[in-house]
Parts: C-alpha cells; structure tokens; sequence
C-alpha cells in the first residue's frame, strides 16, 4: 500500500546531453532566423512609429476634420458628465426639502448605452444623410 | 461475530468508493503546490487572478477519482473535459490576448520608438532556451514550446505548447505562470549584477503627447507588419491589435470594455482552473516537468540579462542613453516586470519615475513572443 | 371553377406549411403549462430568473415543426441542440455553481457548526425517494435521478440526470425547479404538523463575528473533505467552492463579480431556456413524467420533514436548543427554504429572525446535496 | 562566394516564411476593403459596433499562410474555426437576436397597430430579389439567401445563409453590413423620389400610453402568432420575444441586462471578426460575390420603395392619413432606417418628430423579415 | 510571379439570364406564398395589437391586482432612489464638514442585486406563505 | 385528425411496485451508504467549523501580519469612498455655480479596476522586490 502511495514519485532521471541537435535545421539556423525575424518585426514597427509624426501631418492636410472628430468634448467614462452634475444638484435640493421632482436620468456610462440608446444619441451628431 | 464481519466488509467496500485508495503521495505533493500557489496570490499578491484559479485547479485536479467515472480533464465525456477544450485546442489565449489589446495602452510606446528593440532582445531569452532543450533530448517541438516560457506570456506559452507539444502543455504552463508571478523575486538580482548604479540613475525624457488618430492607425499597421513578416503569429497578433483597435477607435467603446471586463474574466476563470485541473499527478511529476521548471528559470533570467545588455548596446550608438534597467521590462510579464524596473528605479532614486517608459519594452515584449511563437510554430508544425 | 381547385389546394399546401397540422393536444397542453410557469413567476415572484426562461423554453419546445427542419433540442444540427449540449452533457450546473459560489456567503454557517447537520438530515427526502423510485419500477440508474429532486437544487439534478438518466431530463428539471418554486406552498404545513409552539419560538444567539481568514480557509478544507469522502461530486462541489474561493480571497474580486453577475447570468438564460425547449410533449407527456412528479412532491416533503424532525432528535442531547424550524431550511432551494423558516418564525414572534440562522442550514443543504449526488452517480455509473 | 551564395540560399528561405510569397492582389483588395470598413465606421459613424470587427476580420483573413498550418476559418483545428463555428452553424446570430429582444421597446409599435403593416411591405424586397437570383442563375436555396439580403438585418442572413447557402455566407454577410452601413445614403433619393412635399408633411398623432401588462403579453402572443404560422422562423423569432419578455416581465431585470450588454456584445466581437475573417480572397472575390453585391442594392431600393408606396396605397382608406416616410423605416436596419426617415422628416418641417414612430415599422420589420427567412427556410430546406 | 500575384482577379463574369426558373414551384409560387405567409402573420399581430386595449379591460376586472404589482413605485433603473438621494446628502453633510459616517449603503441596480441580495428583498415584499 | 390531434394523451399508466429492487446492492444497502457519507462529510465539517478559532489562534501566532493584509481599510465595494465623496462635493460646488472644473474622476469599483489599474494600484501596497 505504501509502495503505492509512493508510485509516482520514482522518477528516474537520466540527463542525456548532446549537442548534436543544434547543427539540425531545427537547431541553431532556426533560433537565428527567429531572432532575426523577431528584431526585423519590431525594428519596423519602431521605424514606423519614428515616422508617425509625419505620417500625420499628411493625413492632417487631406482629413483635417478628422481628428476633431475622433476627439470630441463630450465627457469620457469616468468623468462626469454636466448630465449627472445636474441630476447631482436636484437630488440635493431634494434632500434639502425643495418639492422638485427628477422625472427621469440615466448614467451615460458605455455598459448602458444599449444600441438604441446609441442611435438616439447619434441622431443628433450624425451625418445628413444625402439627397 | 458475522454481523462485524459483514459490517467491516461493507466498511472496506465504503473505503473504495471514496478518493483514499487512490491517492498517491504525488497527489498529496501536487495539492501541497496548489494551496501554495493560493497562498502566494492572498499573502504576496503574485499574480492573484492567475494564480487563484490555476492553484484551487491543482487541488481539484489531484483528487484521485473512482475508476470508470469521467472526471478529470483527461475523461472523454466529462465537463472538465469540455472546458478544457478551450486550452487544448488554443481556443482561449487569443481571447485574452483580444482582452489585453482592448485594456493596453500602446501610447507610451508611440512615443519611445527606440524601447521597441528591448522588447526583441529579451527574445533571446526564448531561443536559447529552445538550443538548450534540444541539447537536452527534447524534440524540436517540445523544445519550441518550452523555450517560450522566457517569452514571459502565460497565454503565448499556452498557445504554442497547445499547438507543438500538448502533453507538456500543463508543465509549461505552471512554469511560465510562476515565473511570471515570481518575477519581483527573479528580475532584480539580475538587474544588479549587470547595471552599474550610474546607469540605474538615468532619467528618461518626458514622453511626447500621442494623438488620436496615431493610436488608431498604429494597432493596424502594427498588425500588417507583424503577421506578414510572421503569419504563424496570426490569430494572436490578430486578437491583440483587434482588442486595441476596439479601444482606441472611440466608436466600439461598448465592445472593448466588454473584451476587457467580464469577456476576458470568463476566460481567465475557465483558462486558470482548467491548466491546474490538468495537473494531475500522474500526468504532471515526470521528470520532464522538472526539466521544464529548470530551463524556464533559465529562460527569464537570459531573457532579462537580454534585455538590459542590449540596452547598453544601444546607448553606445545613441546620443539621449536609455536607462538599461528598462531592458528587463522587455520580458513581458505585464505589467509586473514593469513594476520592478520602476520600483528599482526609485530605490537609487526616489525621483525616477521609469513605469510610464517601462510599459514600453513590456508591451513590445508581448508583440515580440507572439512573433518568436509564430516564427517557432510555422517552422516546427508537422 | 378550376381556378377555385387551384386556390384550395394552394390553400391546403401552404397550410402543411403552417405549425398545426403538427400540433397535438400535448403540445397544447405544454404550451398552457409554460404559460403557467411564466404567469407564476411574474404574478408570484416563484423563482423568476429560472421560471420565465423555463416557461418560455416550454412554449418554443412545444411549436410543432415541419418535418425534415432541423429546429429542436433533439434534431441534429439545430441552433438549440448546440445551446442543449451543455445541459446534455452537464456543462452548465458546474458553471451555475460557480456563480452561486461567488454569491454565497458561509460565514452563518460558519459561526453555527450544529446547524451544518441539518443539511445532512434533509438529504434523507432524496434516499427515500430512490428507494420509492425503485419500488416503482424506475432502474437504478434512472431512481438516483429522481430521487436527487428532494435535494432541492436544480443544477445538481440536471447534473446527475444527464449522467445517469438522460431521457428523464426533461421531467426532472422541471419537477425540481417546480417544487423549489414552490417551496413557499409545501413547506408551511409540513413545518406547523412536525412543531409545537413552543418550538417555533424557540430564539437562536446571535452568530459570532468569522474573520476574513476563516471565510478563506473554509471552502478549500471543506471542499478536501467532500471530495475525499465523495470523489463523484469533484465538478459540482469543486465549482461551488472554487467560486467561494474567488469570493472571500480578496484579490480575485473582478473575477468573482463577473461568475456571480454576467457569467451566471448568461448560463441561466440558456440553461433555462433550453431546458424548457426540450419538453416537447412528445418527449414529456410519459407515464413517467406523472411518476416524477408524484416522486418529487413527496420526496421534497420528506426532505423537510427530515430536517425537522432531525432537529428536535438533536435538541436531546443540546444544552442550547435549535429552533427546529431551522430543519426545513436543510432543503437546500436558496434562499427561499430560509425565507419561508423566516417568515414562520416571525408569525409566532415579531422578534424572532431566523434569517441569518437558516441560511446555515440551507447552504449546508446544497453541499449535502451534491455529495448525495457524487454518491449515487459514482455507484450506479455504468 | 559560398558564404554568399548560402546567406542569399538562407533569404530565399526566409521569404519563404513570411506571407509575401501568398500574397495575390486579391487579398491586397481584400485589405484596402477590410480598411475602408475601418474607415467608415470611424470617420463616418456607420454602423461601427458592426464594420470594425468586419473590417479588422476582413485585413486578418486575408493574410496568406504558410501552406499546412491550420490558422484560417476553413481549416480544421483552428482556433478560428472554432470561433466561426457559431456563424457556420447559425447559432451567433439567435444569441444576438436575443439581446436585440432585450433592448427592443415594443411600445410604440403596440400604439400603432397600422404601421405594422409597413413592416410586412418592405419584405416585398426579398422576395422580389429572390426571383431575380433565381433569374440569374442562382439556385432556388442561394437564391433564397440573396434574397432576404433585402430584409436588411444582418443576424437573419447570415442565420438563413448558414442554413440554405454556407458556400455564399461571407458575401451575403458583408452585402448585408454594407448596405445597412449605407442606409442613410441608400434610402433618402428613394424617398424623395416616392413622395411629394405634402405627404412628408403629414403629422402623426402622438402614441397612446400602453400599460406594462401589455408589453408582457405582447411578446408571447407575438411570439405564438408568427410561429404557428412560419414554425421555420421559431430559432429567431423564438429568441427575439424571449429576450423582449425578459426585458419586459420586470422580474427578470438582471437576466435581460446581461442579455442586451455583454452577452450581446460578445457574441457581435465573435461573430463579426469571423464573418470578416471568412472573406479571404479566393473564396469571396468570384463572379457570384459582384452579382450578390449588385442584387442586394436593388433588394434595399426595393424593400424601401414597397414600404412606401404601401404606406400610400393604405392612405387610399385612412380617415387619419399614415406619413408615407414611415413605410422607408419598414426595412429593419434598426435603428438607422428610422433615423433615417426623422431626418427627412426634420428636414421638411422642424417641428415634425418622426424618430418614435418610424420605430414601429421599423421593429416590424425584423419580425418580419425573420418570417421571411422562416417560410423560405422552411420551403428550401433539403 | 505576378501571374500568380494577379491570380484571383481573373474573374470571368457569364451572365445566364433565364425567366424559366419563375415558373417552378420555388419561383413565383414561394415568393407570392412568402408574402402571403408574412402579410398573413403581421395582420395578425396587427389584429391583436387593436384588440389588446379590449383583452386588457376584461383582464382588469378579472385580475385586478396584477397591474398594480407589475409596476410597483420603486424607482426604475436609471433614476435616482430615495436611497441614492439620501447618501447623496449624507455625502454632501460630510463634505460640508460634519463628522456624520455613513455606515453601508448600496446602489440598487439590478447588476448588483446578485440572488441572495434579490432574497432578502423578496421577503419583506413576497406572499405570506399558506398554512 | 382529431385522433392524431389527441394521440399523445393516451396515457396507459400501469404502476409495477415491488419491493424486490430494495434488497439488491443498489437498493437499500446504496441508500444507506449515500446518508452515512453524506452525514460523515457533513459531520466532518461541522467539526472542522467548530475547530476552526482554534486553528485560527494557532496561525495568528505563526502568521500574525495576513489577517491585517486581508482587511485593508479601503471602502468595501457598496459604500461610498472618500474619493467620491470629494466627487460629489466637488460636482456640488458647480451646481452652485463655483467655476471649477472636474478634471478626472474615476468609479473605484472592481468591475472598473481593469489589470493594468490593478497593477497601477499595487505598485503603491505591493512586497519590495528582493535584492
Ligand atoms: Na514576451
Ligand atoms: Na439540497
Ligand atoms: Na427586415
């Protein structure tokens, strides 16, 4: 029972060491060629990145409205929105007596902006459609 | 007296049905490991929402079960079984890495184009491994799966070993997630020994202001120049810059933090506990394992020296030098190692704030193991 | 007047395309079952998140379709049969139990060690209930399924059902979660028949305060001893504690919300809905089915009757009595067996608030329940 | 010179690994379409929760592989074949039905019982493409799939493509996203064209109030309605009401917020970055993609124009005349076609706010054109 | 090699217009029954829906209660709870400076309400269970 | 076709009982092991439980400082955090009409705290990495 209880921990351990391997295709050129490739990957992404900067500033003539648009005041998640800053104040009148009641207000988080709700919202910012 | 008999046979028969017969003392030894893991995520906080589930999934999957019922992992027909699908076929490390594109913030690296390099030198660390695990009488597969534990990337590891060599896949798997968590232990003897304290004291520069639109166009060129050059990266770099993508483009807020929440929590819950349900000791205490344990050490450390060697490479062709601790958040490791360069940072001195600069070798890190993955896949794939 | 023929036997035709020439007085009675459910868990509040996709599954599953369309549950290749593989395979009960897990909080049980039996006592409505099922001609096999309904936990009889009896799914679940629906219904007189007055007033100590630590050790020594003595329940008791696990470490807090909001969520929707769908009246309205129900009735009042009763035979021997009330809670059907000893008690005394008391017994009666499920499963599997 | 000629050898190899040896300017067409989606959605808010996972799908299908690894959605093992599993076999777009029920309010359209029938007018256009398909040579099932392109909701083609079409899936999936991303340039020159200064002038008059019981009833009536009629719509039509109930029933709120948040969201990343990824060039740019593209504008011009003369024709009987802009929301392509007729409406009287009635026909027809795919389903099935 | 790159462009485009397939039965016959089946469904619900005001009145006399319970007057997700107002106020009094603690309050979203937490609702506001 | 309509209701209930199935091995026997297990794992935690201050006095002895690290006294999720108090106050004040803007806020509830944020947050708590 005890021999058992003790089967799987007699684990031999036989170490062969070779360096036959490495001179493979499998060995050594591949390690390299990965490596190779590896720096090649990311020396072009760096130079990409060094060049973005100009890249831009072309994109910035022909779309100018464009990064306008990609950054818009509206309050982003987290902060808070002068929706809930208005609500804020009314729940505060209300809890200092004033007889004044919200009907209706929603926490424009992201997780609540059901489609819908995303399509009123862009309704109203949203291109004309054309004629 | 017949009665104690048929009372201590039906008491032998009892005993059968429960897990004590079949436990082994390899059981005992795995679930000892298990509690550990859970112990260094509450006590240390190492890694917690890995090792959590990988650590209770050690214990669950060291409980010896009755014969014949279909259990574990390894049952054909069992639940576990079918949530492992997901780790066996590589189905669930592109869906966290599509959760860690849509939660990643690419930015500091825009603006560091030179920090990009570390991240590839800390590479080495991958295929050394790989010459060392072929010397050692892995084939050249199991030998491309256990080199990519230096690529420091609990999901890549996953991926790749899933693809080359899946009965090594839950020793790989351990070894990459503990060394991940123990990277504050690792990382900074390393960082010592090959940094003077003159070169630890480097201060970067304020990283430039990145806009929108740069942010944007940078996860799908990225994608474009990573997986043309290594299409074996594909679904991985795919999800990754898919994930960012979704974050940055302002449009698909909705899905991008769905992706980082509760898609990527999912994942990781099943993920976790199905690698330590494949623990099972029969299965994991070979020796290979301990080999596996061995040669990723190994891994990290040339991984870390790596990087910090080829940053005091570079500042000898470079004008503004870089901080060479920042080498060592070329291992990804995300964002742990990271930490440590900026905890070690502010040890020398307390107002060398290096975290924002680190971010940036350790996201390129993560590019650069998925790419050393697909390079090892597509060359090593039968 | 050939065009007259024309349009009748066009009218004919496109009527073979329609739902009715399929539809039997079965499906209609079906239909009006599922209405019923629906009508109960909106106008009653009887376990709505379970009754409304239950009651609604019941109607789709009982449309009758065009032959050679692959629709159903049971078709091959149909949208359902992929969304029923979970329930077919036992996929979704763990994952449910995950959820309840990470929703669970022991530490009433943990300050009230004495009111764990109960919970142990209460499972005698499930052996009784095998025993009956046997007598009646049920295999043994198809007898443990049924007999698990006095367990009062709907994800561990669709477990142990789709393993043992799988044509019986069907009946099972629905009898299960009918009977925990209305649990508020049959649990009342059976608790005024077994106690005096007396009894009902009977005020239990306030619980002492359980330190984090405690609340972090118990699930993983609790899970040990389940599954040492009960290898069978390894996935349901495994999943329940690893959830609790991810709840009371304090680090995995992101990944327990997510199991006990959005994932338990997602697995209740199609567990439901699926499992309404597959009783289709063909497949339910059996002889059998009668049997079930009659079985699980029963089965669920000796259950409560079990736990009553085991709690006057324990305040024999107490010197602090347990209000036996707190018996009925045994049955696990969280938290509305807690809520009816709650309600009772306070119609005796407005003071006496059983709530937090019965919730011991009441989590003790789901960990009762799934090791009676693990037994039965691991001696009658085949 | 050896060296030379080995290290020029050794990049000749290395090309070989990259993806430019693949690359045919077919998938390079493929890219600069997948970028233009990417585009559109960013630049110009089209649809983007749809075309980013779209477009971003379409730049990673069509990167070519290295021969004999299993990476793309048609080959077998891959991780994304696993994940276009839910596309192929149609179960994405029920799921995504679902929590289209779960954000659905049905209100307005049960104060309008007329418009509904607006919604039955538009899927003039799937029928009339149908006819054209087969015209041109399609089969009566591709034809079919063609067809319901004009029902202008992309979850019931791609559901009916899986089922009657697989090899057409990506074409028709992309037509569809497409033309719904360009409604508000498709529709506007139509409605102009169909409708005079004065009909677009008409005023509705405001929608009476509809009591919660009501909208509880509604979709299980609705539900029982149109699948007693078409039991082929019963996946989707079933999953659309079963979502909208537990949005309504008020007792299921947690359930239906899953359902219309993550659920939903996770099921579109899936299934829109599959159904991209499934465009790669060879099996999308054929003859038959250019002809799907050309029939599925006719399709929407046709479904438009239908619901608008049909919203004339029925002002033939009205005492209170129906704005004939309404008819144009029959097309689905919730909510851009009812935006869509807002804005016109707008455009010609500032004070005449169309946007809640527009939802009515617009709701319609997703119920109808799910009808649609059930009778053609159910008609074409083999 | 640019044969081979132009590969997938050379698409010949045949057009084969034919009337024929009109005339079978999964021609016009399917599309006239599609629109009759689609038409007949919607008139349906169309139906219905004008009847739905007349079901509801003979629903109220027979289940009057119902409605009453259907829309209970606790605040609908997205509006402000009394709850919220008054931890809003709490907030704002300890802001102000006075030393008051709010001791626990919870945002009663429905997201939150995990079952327990539903549990102990349910029993202040459920049905008296039968003797 | 009323038969057909009918057919499935034509239930022919035939109760077989016998007490024979009680005396194999699955029967009563199965039974009885099924309540000791139940009973013997239940009791063994109840014991356990009943145990457990005692481990507890043993560990704190051993491992005085985890239990102070598991009860950090940051706010639990539910109650309201120093921070958005300041929040409130601050949103407040510009109700009032104070000029003073907002900048960024952030919800500090576990849905929100994504990994990188975690990891921003435990640079500040975590273990000192050793030399
Ligand atoms: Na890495
Ligand atoms: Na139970
Ligand atoms: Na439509």
């Amino acid at each position: 029972m005890i021999s058992s209880f003790l089967h799987p921990l007699t684990l031999g351990i036989s170490l062969n060491f070779s360096l036959e391997p490495l001179w493979h295709d499998t060995g050594i050129p591949l390690a390299l060629m990965g490596m190779f490739i590896v720096f090649f990957a990311l020396i072009f992404i760096s130079m990409f990145i060094s060049r973005l900067p100009h890249i831009m500033a072309v994109l910035d003539k022909y779309l100018p409205q464009a990064e306008q648009l990609l950054n818009p005041p509206k309050p982003r998640e987290g902060e808070i929105s002068d929706e809930v800053i208005a609500v804020i104040a009314a729940a505060v009148s209300e809890a200092l007596g004033k007889p004044h009641r919200i009907i209706h207000t929603r926490e424009l988080t992201s997780r609540d902006m059901a489609w819908p709700q995303q399509g009123r919202w862009q309704i109203q910012t949203s291109h004309i459609p054309q004629k | 007296m017949e009665f104690v008999e048929y009372l201590s046979s039906k008491a032998a028969q009892l005993y059968q049905t429960t897990a004590f017969p079949g436990m082994h003392v390899g059981n005992v030894a795995m679930i000892v490991i298990g509690l550990l893991f859970v112990y260094l995520a509450i006590a240390k906080h190492y890694e917690p929402l890995l090792l959590i589930p990988i650590g209770f999934g050690i214990v669950v999957g060291n409980i010896p079960v009755v014969e014949g019922m279909s259990l574990g992992v390894y049952d054909e027909g069992s639940v576990l079984r079918y949530l492992y699908f997901g780790v066996e076929k590589g189905v669930y490390p592109p869906l966290i890495f599509l959760g860690i594109g849509a939660m990643t913030d690419f930015s500091t690296m825009l603006s560091n184009p030179k920090l990009v390099l570390l991240g590839a030198a800390a590479q080495v660390g991958v295929f050394l491994t790989f010459l060392g695990a072929l010397c050692l009488g892995f084939t050249p597969q199991e030998a491309g799966a256990v080199g990519i534990i230096g690529g420091a990337d609990g999901p890549t590891a996953i991926f790749l070993s899933s693809k080359l060599a899946p009965s090594l896949l839950g020793a790989i798997a351990i070894a990459a997630y503990s060394y991940m968590a123990l990277v504050p232990v690792i990382q900074p003897p390393i960082m010592y020994l090959l940094t003077s304290r003159e070169e630890r004291l480097i201060k970067m520069k304020r990283p430039r202001h990145v806009s929108r639109r740069e942010r944007i166009i940078f996860p799908i060129a990225a994608f474009l120049i990573c997986t043309l050059l290594a299409p074996g990266a594909l679904v991985l770099i795919g999800m990754l810059f898919f994930g960012n993508l979704l974050k940055e483009c302002t449009v698909t807020e909705r899905l991008a933090n769905t992706a980082r929440t509760v898609f990527i929590d999912i994942v990781t819950i099943l993920l976790g506990f199905c690698v330590g349900c494949s623990t099972s000791a029969d299965h994991f205490l070979q020796p290979t394992s301990i080999l596996i344990f061995v040669l990723g050490a190994v891994s990290f450390a040339v991984a870390t020296g790596g990087g910090i060697l080829f940053a005091k490479f570079m500042n000898l062709f470079l004008h503004e030098p870089i901080n060479p601790l920042l080498g060592a958040a070329g291992v990804s490791a995300v964002p742990d190692s990271a930490r440590v360069v900026h905890v070690i940072g502010l040890n020398e001195d307390p107002q060398n704030h290096l975290l924002m600069h680190a971010m940036a070798p350790n996201v390129a890190g993560v590019i650069g193991s998925a790419i050393a993955a697909g390079v090892l896949w597509s060359q090593l794939a039968m």
